[in-house]
């Protein structure tokens, strides 16, 4: 085990899978020479090669569709969006193609590619580079979706999702890349997607997060707790599709409250899902409102800094809903 | 090997028996074709899309790839492809018919979207378009085996509009992947015209933005389209990149069993174009050259007659699917490809 | 006032409007000399000509693009997509587009356009004719989504949508294209978007709903109040962005009993963000669980009627749902 | 009127004085650039997106049009084009520092989303290409309406690969749109060379799937680029139709400021590159004809020095949006456009 940084711990998955499996392969913009934007895919096209770290054109629906036909004739690519915020031109490719292959075919067909993106804001990357729209494909039956902020979980997710015999959208948070940081075991580490993390535990409020939110939540319920005591529960879901609705009702029927919080807009996030499995699963055991703490429903962070900061919703915020809900 | 005359004289290396087995696929294709187009007309099926019309440029193009080894990706109207690749007839009702054990989609699917994992006949789902890209990714997996696979994609004149066609024929001529992308013009997109389609006369011109050759043919003529193809497919196995065809043809049926082409075509336009097709134009090419007699044409329609009536009553017999399995295959029930 | 059909009273709307304004123009595939798969724009091009009456290539991403263009020159565009299925390449245009530009220019620009679909089905639509992806474009700030089912309320819908500043996807149920029916009034008549309807009044259970989901509901809570008494309220959204929240928690804390009830597939569907609210906000009222019955998480109806009717969720479901959560 | 020789001879219907002015206007761009690209250095602005070595494609296009009537959609390169058709030094200082009085956006939007609808310059995303079927859009409304304007999109050479330019170019030639897509090719998108994003040598081939003119032409030249784009209006505004202009320049910084362009351009593809730009070649040219004067440019660098400064102040004196504005405008506060 050694310490890394989120972005390694990606880095690392994926090096860990062009070296031992000649079928994965990486498809993308800026991916190969430039080792990607954010540097996640460095210094990989040296190693593979330029047929197997491709430096696509700048077509999203070409990089999905291409992924579709490889993967159809036996590779196992992983594909990468830019941004999360680039990925609409995808979108038929996404919900149209790779959600529907296996079903529409009755199983004859697989679509084993995954969409690494990365995600999220708090880095001044205004209205088109901070975007958390996950919530469009939670939806879709058939996709898979996972976004893991601790980097163990990472690596971990990442070589489950190149393996996994379904499409797997993995998003990566772009802020937590180079800040969040812990843990990592060296070979063949995997955690299974659909499974959530009690990443503390707690006995009488649930806060049900994931991505740098979750950062957010553990900080807060930290700070709630050493003022006012008592125990607070945090769940990092990690996977949002499929959801680990057991998990959560565990939680919740034992501590009587949830609190969700993500950086999604509020309205239609996945946020109003958890709410809804646990309203009408949990509801005898509820001692409060299920509780919601989303991002407003703005278009995605201004770039102006007071403006993104109007945006944010940090650990005070969460605690201000910890209170609230506690005290109910 | 035979020189085939006509309207214009091509060089094809085929046998007489493989330009017979060539005009039979294209007969038992129509003859399916018909029969759907009935089963719906009597209320049967509640959906029928027709390829009556393009067999030529299918069969043509069909009979330049290898389907012991080539990929197919069609689109709704390529059963005469799908024919090729290795679909049967009763592959084809158990489909139409949307039986339990229709092998294309389970019954999940209209009739029209062919796939096959056996036969590397890919399945397609409705939205125009999407497919293209997925014959570009089969070949890009391919090139990077080393292997000399060739894929053929069929799609329409009105897919030429997507965005989809323009980005898969970049990628598939800037890495010269083995692509054959067959444009089955038919004039049409539903109702909307060739000239409010797109503004070049051919879409072979199409291939100009991509550095590939750009090639258009009478594809009511198997044996022209089939030596335009062969050119195209030793090209691409030698790993020489792409080419687009241009197969002009005749949809000689409304858009599907849903559209009243009269709303939209006039009454001349709608004769004129029954005034020949594919079936006559290979017929008398075929003749020409003493290729086809009376006697084999008789036997063979009566052969495609039984297994066309077989293949209906096998489906008619078969089992409709089992409503628990609605939320079968969303998901693969078990593990990983590791 | 006529009783018209459903497509009767949105061909309606869409004549009046071209009669009355000449900025408004209609652009979508076969919308011109067909009429539009469905007939919807029958007749209109014949009496507006092909400059407003558009019949677009076959690119979708393309109409809803040059009606953002269109619209920013001085028309209003009413763009035709010919399925809810084929939108998706549309998505770019209409998430990142749309839906930002007002946002984006700080109120200097606006995007008054409509994008009329067909949704839904039960019409033998298969796995891309029949799909009700609604929450995907509920989710995004800055669009707004109606779903009628009235005739009058589509054509008093389709007239304050035509000339709502901002972007509205007017969703239009085929298989309540020619089968209902109901009373229209003539001319001028608009319906405000973001107000819910009260299709039926009572007070001990609320049915949340919209499409022909609604017509279902309605038949359902006849059923159950003509076998065990009672009162079943049932509200109609008409419009599912802005959702009329304030309607749905007046009704269901009266009742203290929330039903949810639509096509949508249940996982991330509005459903979930209507439960979210209620749970939420109606808490101390409520006198059940806030349940939903909605289609179940497979991408779509299948062809094949056995599995179609599997997959639909009628009139009958839905009471055996009021009578679970009656008995609650 | 001149003819302005050079290599090669153009003619122009540019006096000296307009001449001068659009030389003026390529150097308040590039002192603006310049300017922005250190405020981000100096850490007052967390973004610069660069135009530098753009600044003659889009001078010379910027000229050709009539910034009174014609309409402009830019990418985030087009600072040149913004400025010709309207925004003021300020404007574009008020929008790098995103003060809450930014014009373009109220400090909403990244640096380089110009935008102004007093001056038809229509707001861009950060999405690749999108634009450029708004720009079809805008020109359909203005010929429906029997209006001659001409509408101007610029993008880079990636933008080509997006079915959103394919689309857009079909769609504007199909209805003769006028509208000029204008295609800034430095070469590079972000790390991505020329020759994996495209099959063919010029993006003008793109043209020939169009029907549409298409003209490569020296981007660092202005003047050669304004003849080359005279024509292109002129035949817009006789409805016509669009033109396809591929300007060949060179990003003179790295793709932006978060970017680190020796990871991928060799030392000396850079120092080659820095040889020579726009401000260089077009100030040649202009002194060839005798239309520059050491003295004018002198005191014009001086004059744009002042208003740069000013501008630069100005903004660092403006406030910051207000956060209470936050939920402002994502939808309209009132009505109805009846
Ligand atoms: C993305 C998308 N948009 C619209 C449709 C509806 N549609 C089905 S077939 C068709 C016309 C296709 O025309 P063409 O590509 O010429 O093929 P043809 O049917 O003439 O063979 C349309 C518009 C669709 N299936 N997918
Ligand atoms: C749809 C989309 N994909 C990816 C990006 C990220 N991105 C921003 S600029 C750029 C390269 C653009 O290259 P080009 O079109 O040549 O313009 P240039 O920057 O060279 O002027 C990319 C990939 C984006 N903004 N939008
Ligand atoms: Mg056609
Ligand atoms: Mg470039």
């Amino acid at each position: 085990m050694a310490t890394k940084l989120l972005i390694e711990a990606i880095r690392d998955g994926l090096a860990e899978a062009m070296d031992q499996d000649e079928r994965v392969m990486i498809i993308g913009e800026d991916v190969g020479r430039r080792g990607g934007v954010f540097r996640v895919t460095e210094g990989l096209m040296d190693t593979y090669g330029e047929m197997r770290v491709v430096d696509s054109p700048l077509a999203e629906s070409l990089i999905v569709g291409v992924a579709i036909g490889a993967a159809a004739n036996g590779m196992l690519p992983v594909a990468e969006i830019q941004f999360l915020d680039f990925i609409p031109p995808a979108m038929d490719q996404l919900m149209s193609e790779a959600a529907k292959l296996r079903y529409r075919s009755n199983g004859d067909w697989d679509c084993p590619i995954v969409i690494r993106t990365p995600y999220g804001g708090g880095i001044h990357g205004a209205l088109y580079h901070s975007q958390s729209i996950e919530a469009v494909f939670t939806h879709i039956p058939g996709l898979k979706v996972v976004a893991p902020i601790d980097p163990a979980d990472a690596k971990g997710l990442l070589t489950s999702a190149i393996y996994d015999p379904d499409p797997v959208i993995f998003l990566e948070h772009k802020k937590g890349y180079r800040s969040i940081r812990g843990e990592v075991p060296d070979n063949g580490h995997t955690v299974p997607i659909g499974k959530a993390r009690i990443a503390r535990e707690g006995s009488d409020l649930t806060i049900i997060s994931y991505g740098m939110y979750l950062q957010e939540s553990l900080a807060a319920a930290d700070a709630y707790v050493e003022e006012h005591g008592g125990s607070i529960e945090v769940i990092d879901l990690r996977s949002l599709k499929p959801l680990d609705s057991d998990a959560i009702l565990e939680s919740v029927m034992k501590t009587g409250k949830a609190l969700i919080v993500h950086e999604a807009n509020m309205f239609g996030g996945i946020g109003g899902e958890i709410a809804a499995i646990i309203a009408e699963h949990a509801f005898a055991y509820l001692d409060g409102p299920v509780t919601r703490l989303a991002s407003p429903d703005v278009p995605a962070m201004p770039f102006s800094p007071p403006l993104e900061q109007a945006f944010v919703r940090d650990k005070n915020d969460i605690r201000a809903a910890i209170e609230k809900l506690a005290a109910f | 090997m035979a020189t085939v005359s006509g309207r214009p004289d091509v060089d094809v290396d085929l046998t007489h028996e493989q330009l017979r087995e060539m005009y039979e696929l294209m007969l038992l294709a129509r003859a399916l074709d018909e029969r759907m187009w009935l089963l719906n007309r009597a209320g049967q099926a509640p959906f029928a899309v027709s390829g009556q019309g393009h067999e030529g440029a299918q069969a043509g193009a069909g009979f330049a790839l290898d389907p012991s080894k080539d990929w197919l990706v069609p689109y709704y109207r390529d059963l005469t492809l799908a024919l090729r690749f290795g679909t049967s007839p009763r592959d084809v009702m158990l489909h139409m018919l949307a039986r339990a054990a229709d092998p294309n989609s389970g019954g999940r699917q209209m009739p029209g979207h062919y796939s096959s994992k056996a036969h590397r006949i890919l399945s397609g789902s409705s939205p125009i378009a999407t497919q293209i890209p997925h014959a570009t990714g089969i070949a890009f997996a391919a090139k990077a085996r080393g292997e000399d696979t060739v894929v053929i994609t069929g799609f329409g004149d009105g897919a030429t509009s997507e965005g989809d066609f323009h980005e898969a024929m970049n990628f598939a001529s800037i890495y010269k992947l083995g692509v054959i992308f067959l444009c089955e013009n038919n004039g049409y997109a539903i109702s909307v015209p060739q000239k409010k389609q797109m503004a070049v006369e051919r879409v072979a011109d199409y291939a100009k933005g991509y550095d590939m050759p750009g090639v258009t043919v009478d594809g009511l003529d198997a044996v022209e389209v089939y030596a335009v193809a062969k050119e195209a497919v030793d090209r691409a196995r030698r790993g020489e990149g792409p080419t687009l065809i241009e197969a002009i043809v005749r949809r000689l049926t409304p858009h599907s069993s849903d559209d009243d082409d009269r709303t939209y075509r006039s009454a001349e336009e709608l004769e004129d174009m029954h005034s020949s097709g594919p079936l006559r134009v290979t017929r008398n090419r075929l003749m020409e050259i003493g290729a086809l007699s009376d006697d084999w044409e008789q036997e063979t329609k009566e052969r495609i007659k039984t297994l066309v009536n077989d293949a209906t009553e096998h489906a008619e017999q078969s089992p409709l699917p089992d409503p628990g399995t609605l939320a079968d295959h969303v998901y693969a029930k078990d593990g990983s490809r590791m």
